[in-house]
């Protein structure tokens, strides 16, 4: 395993925790760029969302009467476990010492906490929205755990680690191989992430329409830095999501060794990766509709046989491989 | 087996014997309390000169003691406690039919002859001088039973019960020559407080549900407190 | 054997004393003490049975095997007669029952306690036989003491059925007689059972299989056998609730007692013929249709006693089962149960009789929240319940235990309908006992003078077996098991 | 021997535990005594206890004491060794809590007509009887202690029996455990007639044909499942659980439901050897089904009690999905991922022990001082009642498998289990395991759905009702053993390796082998098969989550306002909220009641209320219920009738049977 003594993996570690958090509201706004784009707007400008972030700190935050610690505590857990869950995640290089500390499942833990808190936040000060939202993304999230579980899991066997750094290393060393199984995972992986950011056609950012919400339902109440933080958490999630669809099933590029040059080029390759999967997540939703909350079980049941399968072809077609 | 060889006490000892299963048979056909207590007390009286027969033929004495205890209690005091029970219950004029008397009187022979079939393989072991006694004084007091399960009447039960006395009674004799004297003894006691028990039942079971018909003794059943059971359930 | 003498003589002097006493007070106190005097005697003799050995004479005979049934007896009537003294006195005060019937009873109650012990410690069937039919009659009078019709009706029917069984066993009795006389030395003692017992290997198969063919069912109509049993609700519900405590604990034991001393000639007769387990084979039957059928009858009981007297039937069943089965622990387990199953079910007629009189019947649907309205009548009854069916540390438990492994040995499959006996025995019992003693006080149902020393006495003693055996009891059941099937466990 | 050892201090554990019993007896006088003496007793037992099996769990070697007990040629005899040892510091642990929080809780009782005597000897006999169970060394003090511990129990459900359902919860509860125990009765009597006797070095030593051995299998495996409350065998367990007094409820769930997994673990790992790969994939489906169900069941309740209970099927199920996996891989032939699963299982146990019992014992502390199990009457009960609303938080984060807390570890090391498929030959079995895991996943993810309903309805929001609205804060002594309870399940999420350390000495003696990898590189670091297949260091993930929020709260909040101005809630400009207008529990649960339908026996309706209102009426019910069991109650009561026809009541009637049975008799013979 990975020398933990080594002060260029922690600091590397640190470097990407801030490329995390600095790059997420660039991703959000690359998006939000293309979609207005495909809609024929200009759209905001990509510093939008960091604004946004800024004047939200300036101001006071407002709380309910009914409020109680736990809505105060649960931004700053929610954001903590996110960006904890996205140091985990190689995002320019493998030789993570964090990704011993924390693998995959530990990962959908932190993602797990998160999302508890954030439904409680939603629960506390007992507006019907809140409630409403904590039971929606309750459902949406129990229906995509085990789909993204079994997604992984076909991954985890095939490399026989759990470890991010030695999948991706995995997937590396065994060189660019067409193999169905990991196909059907990206693809279950992809809904996945969809519902799990809270993206069309499962959950739509943009609109505050009540009895569409999910994710706004829950931090309707939220104000000032409060506000700010979530926000930010929800930003961070979208780009921990992209990272770990390209870097898993398309690592090249990303650094094996700690040097400037390979790290600028996992610099580059990522921000690249982004940009596309950004574009085709705007594609996406500006050509699906948003769905019915009934219809999302379906959506992810599709997603979780795709995984299902995934780890069917794994079993049936690589065995050995 | 062939009688030829039998001496004629012997001869007598299975002539009784067969009577006393005809008084049996009779017993079962007869329809009046009184004329069944008379011929219960005959049944007795066979039995006591029966007894008298094989003490003489196996020169057992202490079957003469048996004898003259049977002939007292069977033939004589048990007879005449039922008929002055009889006459206080006021049953002189008491009938009672048996409905399918000739079932009856098949399914009474055919335990006989069950009994016969029984006790068959014993009689093989020729160890008995008086062969096939014992199977008769067993139809006897099969046949005492049936009398008990077709009649419905206290006192006819009563005699049949007597009778059943009587068919082992007969089997002790013919096939041992009688029980050791204590065991009879105590026997004869037994019965005697029996016959006095059940003379003091007729009249509870007279005041209870002033009739001595046993089919209408039947308040303690579980198919009463099925009946219950279920009209709770309704209610509930 | 002067201990022995000693025994049967003082309740029969007890039974005509009583028959004469008057006073009711004097006559439950002497009562009272003739048990306890044939107690301690009982408990000597024991003692010198212990230490040297059986001994018998030709008329009577102590060994290990009725020795502690004869303890037993002796211990079970004692604790009676403790708690028939306020129960009777209730009894008159409501006035079911009249003073001189009350002399009936008392001198009765000896009279039985003489023939059961008589029947335990005779040395001849014969014998044997007149001393339990006389049971029968000492008994048919208590029952139908308060001469209530259904209380007549009970007796009568108890009298006519025990009255032709033991009709059949007597014929059974002849021909064991008459087997025996060919082979016995002296004719006269034919019936001798030690006699006998040396010579069980000569008699002949053919007559000995027909004599226990009728002594079973003879004596297993008093021991309660389906489908001989129907007597034996009738008669336990109807009497006064001593009656059914003693009935219960003693005389289906002594009938059982007699069953398997027959068995021990019949097996022996029959060592050498075609099927030499016979009589274990239908002992088996009986038992397993009589647990199984008894458990069933449980479910529909509306009478408090009748229940518990189907569940006598029910652990009779056992009993006659763990003999049939044989082998060391299949009889060890059945003398077990005997032993634990009379001292139960005795505790838990008391606390019955006790329960009838807080809500002034016998019917389960009027007894209720006993734990509510007198905390030691429905504990007691919980707990005397709960180890009746079999819970630990409670000695039943033990003895189904041991019952079990003999059968899982012999018969595994068997095991199976056992289980689902003991499961169906367990609702049946429970879903009675729930309503009456858990809930609320319901109306007018008031707390009464009770006695429940001799119940927790029974429970302790129970719960002692359950938690360890006593050495000096093992070795005497054990010795019991030597005598009956030749060979010993320990 | 000295009273140091490990086994003498077990003992004088459950000796303490029978004392405590005795000594209720005297609080029918002075109730005082209850919380002067009885608890003070049981808490000493569970210190003892604790003290007593952890040393033999690190100790590491077994022994034995025989008591003049039981049958002549078979004594009872204790025998601590390390798997006891486990399960003795489990007792232990929660047994403290119980005692502590106990006094408080059972102060409620002194008035009233529930009889205290009762409550303490009984809860002192249960206790007593679970140490003894896991301290017997035969089949027979076996058996004796189990059903020691069902009985008491029942009389604990049974408590407050005034209420019906009580009763009723106890007669089923009754019935079940006493067919449980004769499963097992009837398993140890398998083992015991291929060896000679039923002292377990005979069973250990008895060699069985596979045939036989699966039979033994099966029936310990119903026997322990109907205890542990398997599905199906679990409908007694949401009955009883819920309606005995809640440190019981505590006891029962966290503790006893363990007894019946060690009664497991020792019957199939020590006692029955030799195993089979088919019994690990029962074990697996029966523990996925019953994790799942358990978990849906549990969200459609609103009664708090019964909730937890449904989630005590769940948890089980989670436990033996883990043995099912250590089966599956040891009937294979891998010896060290069998122990993987193994220590997942155990590590299991002894979490769901311990967050169960503390929600217990938070469920007792809303019910005790606000008089409500019905979620949809609470609401708001953090803010008065903030210690009980911290230590619940921290359960309900354990039992939903969120990091850093011990449930997540449990989890984690079952999900490491399943993912070593790879290492199994069949394919059919390569992919039953990640499916099982993905169930698993799917339970977890419910489970947390669950918990964010029951916090957030009970905790969160508004108070829905007055009583709810005085509740006040309990007693301190309520608060430590909640508190206790909640700082081990923080201990154990955040030192696994030490746990598991110490876990490894039950396989090393079961099985004859550990973990090896495990803690080999050093404690920080807990990696079950090797460093490079999974690693996990949960003191940094604890270190890191503080960065972060220290990170969040004090970095980012350099420069911003500080100051939080309180209002009204904005609910999109709606009418300012009341109680009424906030979700319900059952409104929480709905989607999921929605997507799952097919699952659950659901009566919806609207009746006419007796003040001539509308009501909507929604009663979610156990389907296994009317599949299984009401038929075999219809057989029994069938058969009970027909039965009674025996009993015509007429005499001659009788004598024909009499006769009959002469005559068939003779004939048979003849």
């Amino acid at each position: 395993m990975v020398d933990f003594l080594n002060p260029t993996g922690w600091a590397l570690a640190l470097l990407q925790m801030l490329l995390f958090s600095a790059g997420a509201p660039l991703l959000i706004a690359w998006v939000k760029r293309i979609k207005s784009r495909l809609q024929n707007r200009r759209g905001p400008s990509l510093l939008q969302p960091y604004q946004d972030l800024r004047k939200l700190f300036g101001k006071e935050a407002v709380m309910a009467h009914t409020a109680s610690p736990v809505f105060r505590a649960a931004p700053y857990i929610v954001f903590g476990a996110t960006l904890v869950a996205a140091s985990v995640i190689p995002l320019l290089a493998i030789e993570l010492p964090t990704t011993a500390i924390a693998d995959v499942i530990v990962l959908v833990g932190f993602l797990a906490l998160a999302r508890f808190f954030l439904a409680l936040a939603g629960m506390d000060v007992g507006t019907s929205f809140g409630g409403m939202g904590a039971s929606r993304e309750m459902l949406i999230s129990a229906l995509a755990e085990p789909a993204m579980l079994m997604a992984i899991f076909t991954l985890t066997m095939s490399a026989h680690s759990t470890n991010l750094s030695s999948v991706i290393e995995h997937v590396l060393d065994a060189g660019l191989l067409l193999r169905p199984s990991f196909l059907f995972a990206l693809l279950g992986l992809l809904l996945v992430a969809v519902a799990e950011t809270g993206r069309i056609p499962v959950d739509n950012p943009a609109t505050h329409l009540e009895l569409t919400m999910v994710h706004e339902a829950m931090i309707l109440e939220y104000s000032g830095r409060h506000l700010a933080l979530m926000e930010w958490a929800a930003q961070i999630k979208l780009m921990l999501y992209g990272v770990l669809l390209s870097n898993i099933f398309l690592p090249w590029g990303i650094a094996s060794r700690l040097d400037a040059g390979s790290l600028l080029l996992g610099l580059v390759v990522i921000v690249a990766k982004l940009a596309v999967l950004g574009v085709i997540l705007a594609v996406s939703e500006t050509v699906v509709a948003k769905m019915r909350l009934f219809r999302v079980p379906a959506f992810l049941n599709l997603a979780f046989m795709l995984s299902l399968l995934g780890m069917l072809s794994h079993v049936i077609l690589e065995v050995g491989a | 087996m062939n009688l030829m060889h039998l001496s004629l006490l012997e001869q007598t000892m299975l002539v009784l014997s067969a009577l006393a299963l005809f008084l049996s048979f009779a017993l079962l056909a007869q329809a009046r309390l009184t004329t069944m207590v008379h011929l219960f007390a005959w049944q007795g009286g066979l039995l006591a000169l029966l007894t008298a027969v094989v003490a003489t033929v196996g020169g057992a004495h202490h079957l003469y003691i048996s004898a003259l205890l049977t002939l007292s209690l069977k033939a004589l005091l048990i007879p005449w406690m039922l008929h002055r029970l009889i006459r206080r219950l006021q049953l002189e004029r008491h009938q009672e039919r048996l409905e399918r008397q000739a079932l009856v009187m098949m399914s009474g022979a055919a335990l006989v002859i069950f009994s016969y079939w029984v006790v068959l393989p014993v009689a093989r072991l020729e160890l008995a001088d008086t062969r096939n006694v014992v199977s008769l004084s067993l139809g006897i007091i099969q046949l005492g039973m049936l009398l008990m399960v077709v009649r419905r009447q206290a006192v006819a039960q009563v005699i049949g019960f007597m009778s059943m006395e009587n068919g082992l009674f007969l089997a002790a004799v013919a096939a041992t020559q009688g029980m050791p004297l204590v065991v009879e003894l105590g026997i004869a006691f037994d019965v005697l407080v029996a016959a006095v028990l059940f003379g003091v039942f007729f009249f509870h079971i007279r005041e209870s549900i002033d009739s001595l018909d046993v089919d209408l003794l039947t308040r303690l059943s579980e198919a009463e407190q099925e009946k219950l059971a279920s009209e709770a359930e309704g209610d509930a | 054997m002067n201990e022995l003498y000693l025994i049967l003589a003082l309740p029969a002097i007890g039974a005509v004393v009583l028959g004469l006493v008057r006073n009711l007070r004097m006559a439950s106190w002497i009562n009272l003490g003739v048990s306890a005097a044939t107690f301690v005697v009982s408990v000597m003799l024991a003692l010198r049975v212990l230490e040297q050995g059986p001994m018998h004479s030709d008329k009577l005979l102590v060994d290990p095997f009725n020795i502690y049934l004869l303890v037993l007896t002796s211990f079970i009537g004692l604790t009676t007669a403790i708690f028939s003294r306020p129960y009777m006195e209730h009894v008159c005060h409501t006035g079911q029952c009249s003073p001189q019937r009350m002399r009936l009873y008392h001198s009765m109650f000896q009279a039985f306690m003489f023939t059961m012990l008589l029947a335990l410690s005779t040395n001849n069937l014969g014998i044997l036989w007149v001393a339990v039919e006389g049971a029968t009659l000492a008994t048919v009078l208590l029952v139908s003491l308060y001469r209530t019709p259904e209380a007549i009706e009970a007796a009568w029917k108890y009298f006519i059925l025990c009255g032709v069984g033991i009709a059949q066993a007597l014929f059974g009795t002849v021909l064991l007689y008459f087997a025996a006389q060919h082979v016995v030395p002296n004719a006269e003692d034919g019936l001798n059972w030690l006699v006998l017992y040396q010579h069980a290997g000569e008699l002949s198969p053919t007559v000995m299989g027909l004599a226990f063919v009728f002594l079973l069912v003879g004596y297993g109509t008093k021991v309660g056998l389906v489908p001989l049993h129907q007597w034996l609700p009738d008669a336990h519900s109807e009497g006064p609730t001593p009656m059914s405590a003693v009935l219960s604990g003693l005389l289906l034991n002594v009938a059982l007692y007699a069953v398997v001393r027959i068995k021990m000639l019949t097996d022996g007769a029959l060592a050498t013929s075609g099927h030499p387990h016979m009589a274990g084979y239908l002992l088996m039957g009986f038992g397993l249709t009589s647990f199984l059928v008894a458990g069933l009858f449980l479910h529909r009981q509306r009478d408090i006693k009748r229940l518990f007297s189907y569940s006598s039937i029910e652990h009779m069943g056992l009993a006659t089962f763990g003999f049939g089965i044989g082998g060391p622990l299949g009889t060890f387990a059945a003398l077990l149960h005997m032993l634990v199953h009379s001292i139960t079910k005795s505790s838990i007629f008391i606390t019955v009789g006790h329960a009838s009189h807080i809500a002034g019947t016998q019917a389960i649907d009027h007894i209720r929240g006993l734990i509510r309205t007198q905390p030691s009548v429905g504990w007691g009854l919980l707990f005397g319940v709960a180890a009746i069916a079999g819970f630990p540390p409670f000695g039943v438990f033990t003895s189904e235990f041991l019952l079990l492994s003999a059968t899982i040995q012999s018969w595994p499959w068997l095991t199976v309908s056992l289980l689902t006996g003991l499961v169906i025995a367990l609702a049946g019992l429970f879903r009675h006992l729930h309503p009456m003693v858990y809930g609320a006080v319901p109306e007018g149902q008031t707390a009464v003078k009770v006695n429940m020393i001799p119940v927790a006495i029974h429970l302790l003693l129970v719960l002692w077996i359950g938690l360890a055996i006593p050495a000096f009891l093992a070795n005497w059941l054990d010795q019991a098991v030597q005598l009956i099937t030749g060979e010993g466990l320990l | 021997m000295n009273l140091a050892s490990p086994l003498s201090l077990a003992g004088l554990a459950a000796a303490m535990a029978l004392l405590s019993a005795l000594a209720s007896l005297l609080t029918q006088q002075t109730p005082s005594l209850m919380r002067r003496l009885v608890m003070p007793a049981l808490g000493a037992s569970g210190a003892l206890a604790l003290v007593g099996g952890v040393l033999a769990l690190l100790g590491g070697q077994a022994e034995t004491l025989s008591l003049p007990m039981g049958l002549p040629w078979l004594h009872w005899e204790l025998r601590l060794d390390v798997l006891s040892g486990f399960f003795m510091a489990l007792i232990g642990a929660v047994v403290i809590g119980v005692a502590i929080y106990g006094p408080g809780y059972a102060r409620e009782f002194e008035h009233g007509n529930d009889s205290l005597p009762a409550l303490g000897g009984f809860t002192g006999i249960f206790v007593a009887g679970m140490q003894l169970v896991v301290l017997a060394n035969d089949a027979f003090m076996f058996m004796v202690a189990w059903e020691v511990m069902s009985l008491s129990s029942y009389l604990l459900v049974a408590f407050q029996h005034e209420h019906a359902p009580n009763r009723r919860a106890a007669f089923l509860y009754l019935l079940m455990a006493h067919v449980g125990g004769l499963s097992i009765l009837l398993g140890y009597g398998v083992l015991a007639g291929f060896g000679d006797g039923f002292s377990f070095e005979a069973m250990r030593a008895a060699q069985l044909s596979p045939g036989w051995a699966s039979v033994a299998f099966l029936l310990a495996f119903v026997g322990f499942g109907m205890k542990a409350g398997l599905i199906p065998l679990h409908v007694w367990l949401p009955e009883a659980h819920p309606v005995a007094p809640s440190h019981i409820s505590a006891l029962m769930s966290g503790v006893m439901l363990k007894v019946a997994v060690y009664g497991f673990v020792r019957f199939t790992f020590d006692l029955l050897g030799d195993f089979q790969w088919q019994w690990g994939v029962l074990a697996l489906v029966i523990g996925a089904v019953s994790a799942l169900m358990g978990v849906l069941y549990a969200l459609m309740q609103h009664d708090l009690k019964r909730l937890l209970a449904y989630h005590s099927v769940e948890n089980i199920g989670i436990i033996y999905i883990g043995l099912g996996l250590s089966l599956i891989f040891l009937g294979t032939g891998h010896a060290l991922l069998g122990v993987l699963g193994l220590v997942a299982a155990l590590y299991h146990t002894i979490n769901h022990a311990l967050f169960k019992g503390l929600l217990f014992l938070g469920a007792g502390a809303i019910l005790h001082s606000a008089h409500e199990r019905d979620m949809e009457r609470m609401g708001g009960l953090l803010r008065r009642m903030p210690w009980t609303g911290l230590f619940f938080l921290v359960g309900c984060i354990s039992i939903s498998a969120l990091p850093p807390f011990n449930g997540f570890v449990s989890e984690w090391l079952t999900f490491q289990a399943a993912l070593q498929a790879w290492a199994l030959q069949s394919g059919v079995l390569r992919t039953l395991l990640p499916l099982a895991a993905a169930m698993l996943a799917l339970t977890g993810a419910l489970a947390a759905a669950c918990f964010v309903k029951v916090y957030g309805v009970a905790f969160l929001g508004q108070a829905r009702s007055r009583p709810v609205r005085r509740a006040r804060e309990v007693t301190l002594g309520m608060r430590i053993g909640q508190g206790w309870l909640a700082a081990l399940c923080l201990a154990l999420g955040v030192l696994p390796t030490v746990v598991v350390g110490a876990l490894n000495g039950i396989p090393q003696q079961l099985l004859g082998q550990g973990l090896t990898q495990s803690t080999a590189h050093g404690w920080l670091w807990l990696t079950p098969v090797s460093a490079d297949t999974a690693s996990y260091s949960a003191p940094f993930v604890l270190i890191g989550l503080m960065l972060a929020w220290w990170l969040a709260s004090t970095v980012l909040r350099r420069g911003a306002v500080r100051k939080v101005r309180r209002c009204d809630a904005w609910d999109c400009g709606f009418a300012p909220p009341n109680a009424r207008m906030q979700y319900t529990a059952t409104a929480f649960a709905q989607p999921i009641r929605r997507v799952f339908g097919g699952l659950f026996e659901i009566e919806e309706g609207v009746s006419q209320g007796e003040d001539g209102r509308e009501r909507h009426s929604l009663h979610v019910n156990d389907r296994i219920w009317g599949w299984i069991y009401l038929p075999i109650v219809r057989a029994t009561n069938a058969a009970a009738r027909r039965v009674t026809l025996i009993q015509s009541g007429n005499v001659r009637i009788y004598l024909g049977w009499s006769l009959g049975t002469l005559v068939v008799l003779l004939w048979l013979i003849s």
